[in-house]
């Protein structure tokens, strides 16, 4: 019986249930209550943040999918070849257990890469915790749930063979309980090997492939049509779990499949709200139907019931939509591979995705106004009373050589070697740059007519969360601007950016306001660097003990290098060599890693950009390093150019150098 | 000389060997499909890095039980050249082909970073061309590397001079602070009382070309091909 | 002096996904022992503890077990002290 | 259907490094409990069986503890088959 206190634990209003009788003509029944909870949450159908997202920059002349209209954008980078990739965030399942809740982050933005059609290339991935120092409950929480993040991504990327090449950590007390885990993937792929995941032509069979579906993720789920005893919540675990190996041969029976575009009509993974998700998105987006039976999908656990089959976020799962007749191939494929393959339905016109269960309907429901006419809301933003200015004091607390080291001791801003070295970083025998400088570089080979040729990418991966905090719209620049630093330190121009959003309850109008003005800074800085977003995600409710995290708008952006000569890395060669510092230094230290750990502030005001200056300063960079003229090329972000200069000193592989400056 | 990759279904570093065999060393490669049993007549059999059968109980327990590793013991019996990297390393332990065993690192984290290894030996297939007591820098990636043995195993081994490669620091002395995974007597590679197979866990494969840095691991690929030409020259 | 020897075996819980232990039986299969139905690998621990005061030894076990040696999300444990 | 069941404990030889041993030694003496003094960490393998002519399978289990449960060469197994 759909009870008021019922719907509510859906998630779902009291205005948004009748929307839904609206649009089935009657009431829904449990399994239908379900599948309109996960679809319309936040999670899926960013109901609180699309009319934000549409002010980014989509467009560009090397775009050939755009942000939305698939899993993943997919950019040209020239000789008939293109790249795909994706942020994507895991924050919640990792606060409830690290190691799993990254591994299953990992596991998922591949996924998204993969079913394009591109064979993944490397992963980054950004991670924020609080504090870590210090023998508090928090701190030792805070290491317990850093340790398990980074051995969960390490254990999924090592196991299936993909190369984690750069990223950031970051540590500040706002993330206390709430840990950021956002990781992005990029994959290779020819401009006619892109795969679309739409439900094309009527009758066409559609295929369930992958791991078997269990009760994973349900434990959030609101409901069990028995009722939820001590003994059956238990079998629901709370906790998805991630096989990398399954999903390793998942990639290269996929792949192979796709080789026979013949065969292949449509692809779609089964990321979060799984079997659902995927069957009415692909059945929207190609405006059909699509019909499928429960009984007909392989399932792991005894008795699980319509409304926990397809809300189970099972890992490594795909949905194939197959062209009739060639049902052989995808069989003797997956065979091969030794993967579940099993045709579970076929797509209809009549624009309905209808759900049996053995024979019997348990859900019948529009696809397209369930995938793409969730509510949108326009929620109220007001600004939050501003951060106090930081007053330098008058007698500096310590030594500038004291304060040089405990900078370069604090956790933000240490090496993180103890980090990536558990990444394996060079398998794929095409990481040219490893971590440890300011953009990752790798090297991507191509067949062209004259043989085997490299395109060389960098990637970077960046945010300030004190300078969000402070003033979110120059901070959203500011994290554009850094990551098309670090590709103009490293010899690359920018091709596009993905950004994973990661903020508050946007219930609470100051959290919408800041990610409102995030979202028209990187937009503007975005266009500015003509850096279009190719796609990303957003993560709201993230909420320390203290109230809303720093608005962390996570910026990655993808530039590509094209002459492996201008290759360059941030430390310094040899002795002799001139320094330069190219572009003006700021005056305050309003936001500065100096104010908060030194003087134990986190004020205002945050930096001005200017990002006329800005990209001059990228372009004189990229002319002297296409000239020869420059060794080693580094940014000057936290801790400033006292740091700066520290890191291209003390970064290099072998012998460290010194450096005089007036 | 042909070379034969094995590919298991978690195998990761197969396409990276077969990239340094093929289009670095000009050698004929295939890869060698873990449900088979034909060797294709490769002269050279190469079980590369990765995680083989996911790593299930301990790395290598499974894979030596795919049908082709059946062809692959008797090519060792029958002096055939085999050469194993990390994972590789691991599954001819596991399958009796080399001695000893491959334990959980001693930090208890993966490891990946570039590494100094001393040349103990050079009479081995994959070190004939390189200096005895030369220090190589070849990346080491694992999470089980740490070489162990009985004592009995371990003096075997020294009297034989089948310890091809130790971990040491980068003027060549081998301490503990230079071992990043504790094995016993910082023993980072070996080959067989006859010398044709060999399991090293740093990979060479990942250091044969200067465009990433170091090109150290060619020299375990010409000393195979060396290795080659001159027992085809004795046939 | 009086020895405790404590066996803790940690297992994932029932419906999490154990495919490590999908992947053994799977291998036991093709070493032609079909029969085998379900598998599960877990892990085992055994500590030799001085004392001999069962009791006071057996409810600190249960925190550690607890806190460091299992992880009550995804796992269970089952404790065994004998003197 | 009869079902059998077999438990099956794998710890490291006593002569082998047990780097996880050791770390769950120091992890528990932080937790102050020193009394601890030994810690060995394996491996725990829980298997049900179809059948019922435990012989049979008994014998078929010890040659698949050897073979490919444990590495008798850093390993020691103990099988405990019951009905």
């Amino acid at each position: 019986m759909i009870t008021p206190e019922l719907i509510a634990k859906h998630g779902i209003t009291p205005e948004e249930y009748e929307m839904i009788r609206g649009i089935l003509g009657r009431d829904p029944n449990i399994t239908e209550l379900g599948i309109f909870s996960v679809m319309w949450s936040e999670h899926c159908s960013y109901k609180n943040s699309r009319p934000e997202l549409k002010k980014f920059p989509t467009t560009g002349e090397g775009i050939l999918v755009k942000a939305g209209e698939e899993n993943a954008g997919v950019i040209d980078i020239g000789d008939g070849y293109a790249v795909a990739f994706k942020i994507e965030s895991h924050n919640h399942p990792s606060a409830v257990e690290p190691f799993q809740g990254a591994a299953t982050g990992v596991g998922g933005i591949i996924r998204d890469i993969f079913t394009m059609g591109a064979r993944p290339i490397f992963l980054l991935n950004s991670l924020r915790f609080g504090d870590i120092r210090g023998d508090s409950v928090q701190a030792r929480t805070n290491r317990r749930l850093f340790e398990g993040v980074v051995s969960g991504i390490a254990h999924y990327g090592n196991c299936i063979g993909i190369p984690t090449v750069g990223g950031e950590v970051y540590f500040d007390n706002s993330y206390n309980g709430n840990p950021l885990v956002n990781a992005l993937c990029l994959g290779v792929l020819r401009h006619d090997q892109i795969r679309r995941g739409h439900a094309t032509g009527a009758g066409n069979p559609v295929f369930y492939v992958g791991a078997k579906t269990g009760r994973d993720g349900l434990a959030g789920a609101a409901f069990a049509s028995r009722d939820l005893t001590e003994e059956s919540k238990n079998d629901r675990p709370a906790v998805q779990v991630g096989d990398p190996f399954m999903e390793k041969i998942l990639i290269e029976a996929c792949l192979e499949l796709f080789a026979h575009p013949d065969a292949v009509v449509g692809v779609q993974d089964m990321g979060a709200a799984g079997l659902t998700c995927s069957t009415c998105e692909t059945a929207s987006r190609a405006d059909m139907g699509i019909e499928i039976d429960l009984a007909k999908v392989p399932q792991r656990e005894k008795g699980m019931t319509p409304y926990e089959t397809m809300l189970s976020e099972s890992q490594e799962r795909m949905l194939i939509i197959v062209r009739k007749g060639r049902e052989q191939v995808v069989r003797d494929i997956f065979a091969k591979w030794d993967l579940d393959a099993a045709e579970i339905g076929m797509v209809t016109e009549d624009g309905i995705m209808r759900v049996r269960d053995h024979g019997e309907i348990v859900a019948e429901i529009p696809a397209k106004r369930l995938a793409d006419e969730a509510p949108i809301y326009f929620r109220e933003a007001s600004e939050p009373t501003p951060a106090p200015n930081f007053v330098l004091p008058q007698v500096p607390p310590v030594l500038a050589s004291e304060a040089l080291l405990r900078l370069l001791a604090a956790p933000s801003i240490a090496s993180k070697r103890w980090v990536y070295e558990q990444y394996d970083h060079m398998v794929r025998v095409g990481t040219v740059v490893v971590p440890g400088s300011d953009a990752a570089v790798t090297r991507i080979p191509i067949e062209t007519p004259e043989g085997l040729k490299y395109k060389h990418l960098a990637s970077s991966v960046d945010c300030n969360g004190h300078y969000c905090a402070l003033d979110p719209y120059v901070g959203g620049k500011i994290a554009v601007a850094e990551a098309a630093r670090n590709l103009a330190c490293s010899g690359a121009r920018p091709l596009g950016t993905t950004d994973n959003l990661n903020f508050g309850n946007p219930h609470k109008p100051e959290n919408f306001w800041q990610l409102r003005r995030a979202v028209e800074g990187v937009a503007e800085a975005c266009r500015h660097f003509n850096a279009p977003v190719t796609g990303g995600n957003v993560s709201l409710y993230n909420q320390s003990p203290a109230g809303a995290i720093d608005p962390t708008p996570t910026v990655a952006m993808v530039g590509i290098i094209d002459d492996p000569a201008h290759i360059t890395t941030q430390y310094f060669k040899g002795a002799g060599d001139e320094i330069w510092l190219v572009g003006a230094l700021g005056e305050g230290l309003g936001g500065s890693h100096y104010a908060a750990e030194i003087c134990g502030r986190k004020e205002g005001p945050c930096p001005v950009i200017d990002l006329a200056a800005e990209s001059a300063v990228h372009a004189v960079v990229l002319e002297a390093i296409r000239q020869g003229l420059v060794k080693s090329a580094h940014d000057c972000s936290e801790g400033g150019l006292a740091v700066a200069l520290a890191e291209c000193c003390i970064s290099g592989p072998s012998a460290t150098v010194g450096a005089t400056v007036e | 000389m042909k070379v034969g990759i094995l590919q298991f279904p978690g195998s990761n570093c197969d396409q990276d060997m077969f990239h340094v065999c093929s289009q670095v060393m000009g050698l004929q490669t295939t890869y060698l499909w873990h449900k088979n049993t034909s060797l294709e007549s490769a002269d050279l059999i190469i079980l590369p890095g990765g995680f083989s059968y996911g790593d299930y109980l301990r790395c290598g327990a499974i894979a030596r039980f795919s049908p082709i590793m059946r062809s692959v013991i008797d090519h060792a019996k029958d002096g055939g050249l085999v050469l194993g990297v990390c994972n590789g390393f691991q599954i001819l332990c596991e399958s009796g082909l080399l001695p000893g065993a491959l334990v959980r690192n001693q930090n208890l984290k993966f490891i990946c970073k570039p590494i100094s290894v001393k040349v103990c030996n050079t009479n081995s297939p994959a070190t004939l061309l390189a200096k005895t007591d030369s220090v190589l820098t070849i990346p080491i990636a694992h999470g089980e590397g740490n070489y162990q043995a009985d004592d009995s195993t371990l003096a075997d081994l020294e009297t034989g001079g089948q310890v091809v490669l130790r971990y040491c620091d980068a003027s060549g002395t081998t301490s503990s602070i230079s071992n990043p995974n504790g094995s016993r007597n910082n023993i980072a590679g070996i080959c067989s009382a006859m010398g044709n197979v060999v399991g090293m866990m740093p990979h060479p494969e990942r250091c044969s070309e200067s465009a990433l840095g170091c090109s150290d691991g060619l020299v375990v690929f010409e000393s195979y091909l060396e290795c080659f030409s001159k027992s085809a020259a004795l046939a | 002096n009086a020895l405790m020897k404590a066996r803790i075996t940690i297992t994932p819980k029932k419906s999490i996904l154990d495919p490590q232990g999908e992947a053994v039986k799977q291998a036991i299969h093709h070493l032609d022992m079909p029969c085998v139905q379900e598998v599960r690998v877990g892990k085992y621990i055994e500590l030799d503890i001085d004392g001999s005061d069962l009791a006071k030894t057996q409810e600190k076990l249960e925190t550690i077990c607890r806190d460091l040696l299992s992880n009550p999300v995804v796992e269970d444990y089952r404790l065994d002290l004998q003197a």
